[in-house]
This record gives C-alpha cells, structure tokens and sequence, in this order.
C-alpha cells in the first residue's frame, strides 16, 4: 500500500510536475509555430529531468537532505546565497504563472474574467497545504492529472499522417521564415519546461520528508522512470496536436484557450472537458509543488523545520514564507501581468539557472563519505557529464538568445 | 577563534613564499563526542592552495571522486599545514614557518 | 559578492527592457514599416484563423459556451490591439501608405468579422457563428497572400 | 597524502563536513545550519585549537558570507536584535552527538538559541491563523 502512494507521488510530479503550464503553453506554442521540428529539445529535456531528478531522488533517500540543504551545503553560504535568490525568484515566476494558470483554465468553464479568479485560487493553494491531508491530495490531483492523456487520443482521432509526423521530428530542420535564434530560443523554452528546478526541490522534499531510504531506491527509480517519460509523452502529445491544427493554417499560440481546440475539433465535448480538467489538475498540483518549493529552498538554505506533513506551527518560519510567496504571487498575478509572458519567461529562465542546482547534486551523488555504494556508477556519470555541458551551453546561451529574437518575439 | 577568520586568508612563509589562501582546516576528533573532559575536536591543520572550488566541492580532499571531468578539473589537492608550523596569525594573513614541520613529513 | 550583484542587476535590467521594448516602435524605414506590417498580418491571421475554427467547434456543438466565449473575446481583443499598434505606426513613404490601406482593410474587416462572433458566443447563440464566420476564410486567404507578398525577413 | 603526522582519531574536515551543514536535534527537528566554528585557542604553544561551540543563526552566516550581502544580512541581524544580546546563537560542541550528513544533537533544539526567529514566527504570527494545531497530515 505504502508502495502504491510511493508510485502516485511520482505519477503526481509527473503530470502536476512535468505537466504544469509551462509545458501546456511551450509545447502548444512550438507545435503551432515549428511543427513536430522541436521534439527532440522534448526528449533531451525528458531524459535530462529523469537523470537529474534520479539523482536528487537518490540523494535524499541515502542521506535525507532535500537539495536545496546539499546546495548551501557544498556551494557555501555566500555561493549558495546567490544561488538562492536566483532559485527563489524563478519558483516564484513559476508560482506566479501557475496561479495564473490555475485561474485561465477555471475561466474556460465559467465565463468570469480569470483576473477575479486568481486570489481565490491563492486561497485554495494556502488552504490545502495548511489543512489538507496531503496524501489524499496526492492521489487525487495524480488521477485527475491522467485526464491530460486525452490529448494524445485527440491526436490519433485527428488521423494524421504518422509517417510525416516522425519524418519531421526526426529531421529536425528550421522552418523557412524562422531565423536559427528564435528556433533554439524555443528549444531552450521546451528544454527549460521539462526540466523545471521546482520539479526536482519538490521531489527530493518529498522523498526526505516520506522517509525514504536505501530500500525505496527502486521506488525512487520507479517512479522517475515510469513518470517523467509519461509526462513527455503528454508532451508530445500537446505539440503534435497543435502542429497538425494550427501551424498549416498560421495559428500561433498565445492564449491557454487556444490549447483546448485540437481535442475539441477531434473529441467534441468530452474531449474539452478532459482537457480542461487536466488544465485545472496540473496547474493547481504544480501551484501546490511550487508555493511549496518557495518554502523549501529558504528554510533549507537556512536549516529551518520545513515540512508539509508537520503541523503548520512546528514549520513556522517555512509557512511563512510560503504565504507570503503566494500572496506577492496573487498581487502580482492580479496586476494583469500576460500571464502567458510570465510562464515563458519562468521556464526559459529555469532553464539557464539549471546548473546552479544540478552542479551541487551531481557533486554530492559522486561523495562516497555521503552515499557509501550508491554513488554514480561509470554509465550514470557519463550521462551526468553529458547534462553537465549541455546545461551550461544552454545557460550561456539563453540571455544572448532572448536579446537576440527579443524573448522569441 | 572563529572558523570564517581563518578561510581565505593568505598564507606566507617566513622565507616570504606566498602558498595560497587557506580553504579548510583538519580537525581530528580525540575522543567520543558530546564525553566530558578536555576530548573533543582539535584542529591539526589547515588546508592551503591557490584555487578554492576543489576544496569547496570536496574534490581537494578527495571525498569526491567523480564524475572524471570534475575530478581532473578540481581533483588537485591542497596543502596541508600542521597549526604547530604558524608563527603568527592575524586577519589579512598567516605566517609559517616550513622548517617546523619539515622533520615530520 | 559585489561583481555577482552587479551582474544579476544588469540581467535584470536587461530582461526587464527586452520585456518593455516588446511594443511596436516607430518605424524609420521602408523595410523596418514592411516587416512590422507583416508581423501584424501574422498576428491577425492567427487571431482569424483561431476565431474561425472556434466558430465550427461552436456550431457543430463540439465546445461549452463559456469556452467559445473566452476564445473568441481573446481572438477579438488580440486583433484589436494589433490594429491598435499598426495604426500608431508613422507610415515613412508613398508605397507604405499603400501597404498600409491594403493591409488596413484587411484588419477592419476582420475586427468586425471576429467582434461579430464574439457578440454572439456572449449571447449563447452558438449555431449562428459558422455561417457568420464564412468571411474568415477568404479574409484568411487574403492575410496569408498579403504576408507570403511581403517576402521573407531581410 | 600521508596524513600520519595529524595524530590519530577520525578526521573531520571543517569546512566540508562541518560548515553548512544541518543542526538535528534529539527529537528530529532541524534547528538551523552550522554558519560558523568557535575555536579556543591553547594556553600553550604547542597545544592545538580546539572546537567549542557551532555557531549558528543570521549574525554568523553574515559574519561568514562577507562582503555586500553578508553586511546586508548583519544589518537585518542587528535589526532584529535590537532587544537581545548581539552575539550569534551558540550550540556547544558538547552537545553534538554524531557528525554526518546533519550534526546530531542530544539535545532538545526548541529551547536553542537557534531557534528563537522560529518561536517568534510561531508565537506571533502562525498561531493566530487558524488550524495551526493541525496537522497537514
């Protein structure tokens, strides 16, 4: 039974997680804009997660330290300061978009200005992870999240041509009339969405906090294995819908609204409601995932009580700043900043501060004194190194690129 | 004594050789920990060298060992300078004499 | 410290410009008045083209009311303010001011078209939106004709 | 690295294992990072420093960071402290239990000076919302 909770909490990061509204808006936009060109920057963002959040996942079962304690534990306290107010304001960004996110889908069942939804959505993400029973959560927004897959059916229903669709994502070239920059800087978005650094604060605070230990290895692999591909799948899914609709008729992406229509026009009705429902699912389970992430990297950075399965007042300091993270995220989300905006910035942004979290685990998961026979072996550091480069490309790339093509403009 | 006034300062022989600046220091644990008495932690050395990020890491002292990249970029390890060989100490630097410790290595 | 401070202030600042530079300027030349016609062409012709499958989806009874309602509102906000930007634009010479009709009808035309349809969807009446978005197709035509004209970026 | 010379018993590099690290307490709880090492200097000459207290809380992770943000961080400290002794909150090193990937203490941490922001916080503003007695389970 503890097992099966286990799988949903991997199955829960990965669709509220890998599926959040950054993903909803990137893979959507792409589709529309380049077609099935981009699905690699998918696959290299999938596997690049797995590999980083295996790690984390591993690192917190073997030493129960969630990462952002093993990021000021390694980097210093001055590194890892700095560390912290990049790690903080991007999850903030996040937390600001997915509110935001929440509230858009919300609008789509009940035709009232998303502007009014927001600070109840602020107040339902605050009362959840004050009173509710988290695991319960868990399986509930896990489930509801599965109703994304309706965008994968809507894509069968759709009959494309399977052989076109693999032809272009597997020669991927620049359409005429992009310009190289704009083509990698929504790779680096795409890249950056799958591998959010909340995704990964989330996870291994959650597995410290579950006691995870060297036994829940498998687990940990299980559920990283089994969850994020599934999620990039989804991926996948919401780019291949919107290039088989919109990028042969010019439509581009810039509205959530916009995302529903492919399994609209295929499924109908059902289809919407899926899809909506799944909105909601993903973008509240990742509102909870990053208000709580604005928690965590703080009290660990300081050595706090943290938790969310403790009493709200043994983590004092850690709600606190977690109210306050959603408050500043309501106001911010009510001065009617495009929240589409907000969400491609937090993700191309995430994508250029991976290395400032990903260094310190790679580190740790290489310390014999910390993990005795469950460091990297020869094979995952290989990988490892390989994320390493890529990662640091991408995050000497990213602002040259968003100045380049004006943030993909 | 505070650890943070002994990291990053700049460590200088008596001959007027500089050696780096200091990244960590050797404690070694003299009896069980928390035990009454004079037993505790001492600290026997200090850790020396000219670039910080090995040591920070724990490549330096070689408690990470990879991965093979990381461990070539960073795996250099420090100098260590037993507390007997300090002559004089202040903030801005540490003065050593190398000729008392020279019998012992 | 003081040189990542300064740093992190600069890309800050930086981001923040890119952010606030994203509306139109005004355009000096023939080319720089040809590619921001044609950025907004693009625009509109996305706006058309959504607003034209929402009306089918509406019509057919594939879509709530409330979803047709807020798609086709952004549609029609997005075409009102890309009209609203390319009528701020300083057209700098003769065959502009001809590109700038040409284009100008276009977007009228698919501003009513489109306010229409959001009209409409607000009143629930969602089986008249495909007959009254039939113009979209031709205005469609007519964008995409006017943006493949304008040639690839230079 | 021949490492005789530095005397027996198990080794602890102060900077990798010790600083920065969590502070645990008996029950669990985590009661704040070891921001800085106190040190008692020998009588004498040739006796050795030995480690007296860890330090922890803002006034040490200021004095340790340096430099803008470290005198930021000292400012908030002297702030908040305005009403209390200025120095950092001591954990004496008798009270360290183990040293792994957290310090171990024996002791109960609520009562630490480490702790007293979380009691503030606690006391003033979380225990007036309702439900803060519960649970998240």
């Amino acid at each position: 039974m503890k097992k099966i909770f286990g799988v949903t909490l991997g199955i829960l990061t990965a669709m509220g997680g890998f599926i959040d509204i950054g993903d909803i808006v990137a893979n959507s936009a792409t589709g529309a804009r380049f077609g099935m060109s981009l699905a690699w920057a998918v696959l290299l963002g999938v596997v690049g997660i797995v590999v980083y959040a295996e790690m984390a996942g591993r690192v917190a079962s073997v030493t129960k330290r969630a990462t952002f304690d093993l990021v000021r534990e390694r980097l210093g306290a001055r590194t890892g300061l700095v560390n912290l107010g990049a790690s903080f304001f991007i999850t903030m960004l996040t937390l600001i978009a997915e509110v935001a996110g929440v509230a858009l889908a919300v609008q789509l069942v009940v035709d009232v200005n998303y502007l009014l939804w927001i600070p109840l959505v602020g107040f339902a993400v605050w009362m959840v992870i004050w009173r509710v029973k988290f695991s319960t959560l868990e399986t509930v927004f896990g489930l509801m999240g599965l109703a994304m897959i309706v965008v994968v059916v809507a894509v069968v229903q759709l009959h494309p041509s399977w052989s076109q669709l693999w032809h272009h994502a597997s020669h991927p070239s620049v359409p005429s009339g992009e310009g190289h920059p704009t083509y990698f800087y929504y790779a680096i978005a795409l890249f950056g969405a799958a591998m959010t650094p909340y995704e990964v604060f989330f996870f291994s605070s959650g597995a410290v906090e579950e006691k995870w230990t060297r036994s829940d290895l498998m687990l940990n692999r299980a559920n990283v294995y089994l969850g994020f591909p599934l999620g990039g799948f989804l991926s996948l899914g919401l780019m291949a819908g919107a290039a088989l609709v919109f990028h042969p008729i010019g439509v581009g992406v810039e509205n959530l609204s916009q995302v529903g229509l492919p399994t609209s026009i295929a499924l109908g009705k059902v289809g919407l409601a899926f899809i909506i429902v799944g909105f909601v699912a993903c973008t509240f389970g990742a509102a909870l995932e990053t208000a709580l992430s604005c928690g965590y990297t703080v009290s660990q950075y300081f050595g706090w009580q943290w938790g969310k399965l403790v009493r709200p007042r043994e983590a004092a300091r850690f709600h606190l700043v977690v109210l306050v993270s959603l408050f500043v995220a309501v106001v911010v989300g009510v001065t009617a900043v495009d929240p589409i905006k907000v969400t491609e910035y937090s993700i191309v942004l995430s994508a250029a501060a991976l290395p400032l979290t990903y260094f310190p685990i790679l580190v740790v998961a290489n310390d014999r004194t910390y993990m005795g026979e469950d460091v990297n072996g020869p094979v995952k550091n290989t990988i490892a190194t390989f994320y390493m480069v890529v990662l640091t490309i991408v995050a000497l790339a990213t602002v040259p690129l968003m100045i380049a093509t004006k943030a993909g403009a | 004594m505070l650890l943070s006034e002994l990291l990053g300062v700049q460590v200088v022989t008596t001959d007027g050789d500089e050696l780096g600046r200091v990244h960590d220091a050797v404690l070694v644990q003299d009896g069980p920990m928390g035990a009454q008495g004079r037993a505790g932690l001492r600290l026997h050395a200090i850790a020396v060298g000219s670039r910080s990020l090995g040591s920070q890491l724990g490549y330096a002292q070689g408690t990470v060992q990879g991965p093979w990249l990381l461990r070539r970029l960073l795996g250099r390890a420090p100098r260590l300078l037993p507390w007997r060989a300090i002559v004089a100490r202040d903030g801005q630097r540490i003065l050593v004499d190398l000729s008392r410790i020279s019998e012992q290595e | 410290m003081r040189r990542i401070t300064i740093a992190l202030l600069i890309l800050i600042v930086v981001v923040a410009l890119i952010v606030g530079l994203r509306p139109m300027t005004p355009a000096r030349t023939r080319d720089d008045f040809a590619n921001k016609s044609k950025d907004t062409a693009e625009s509109v012709l996305s706006s058309v083209q959504t607003a034209r499958l929402t009306a089918g989806v509406g019509t057919r009874g594939d879509a709530f009311g409330p979803y047709v309602s807020v798609v086709l509102s952004e549609s029609d906000d997005a075409v009102a303010k890309a009209q609203g930007s390319y009528d701020r634009i300083q057209p700098p010479d003769a065959w502009s001011d001809a590109t700038r009709a040409r284009l100008g009808r276009l977007l009228d035309r698919s501003g009513d078209v489109v306010s229409q349809l959001r009209i409409v969807a607000r009143r629930g009446e969602l089986d008249r939106l495909e007959r009254l978005a039939r113009p979209l197709r031709p205005l469609a035509a007519k964008l995409q004709r006017f943006i493949d004209d304008a040639g690839p970026r230079p | 690295m021949s490492d005789q010379h530095l005397g027996a018993g198990r080794h602890v590099w102060a900077v990798l294992e010790l600083l920065d690290r969590q502070l645990v307490d008996e029950t669990g709880r985590l009661v704040g990072k070891v921001d800085d090492v106190e040190f008692e200097l020998p009588d004498d000459p040739d006796g050795l420093p030995r480690v007296t207290a860890l330090l922890a809380g803002l006034g040490a992770l200021a004095n340790h960071i340096g430099g803008d943000a470290g005198a930021a961080l000292a400012a908030a400290e002297r702030r908040l402290a305005a009403r209390r002794d200025q120095h950092p909150s001591r954990v004496d090193i008798e009270a360290v239990r183990d040293i792994a990937s957290a310090i171990e203490l024996g002791t109960d941490g609520l009562d630490l000076d480490t702790n007293r922001g979380e009691r503030w916080v606690r006391d003033v503003i979380i225990d007036k919302i309702p439900g803060a007695r519960h649970a998240a389970e």
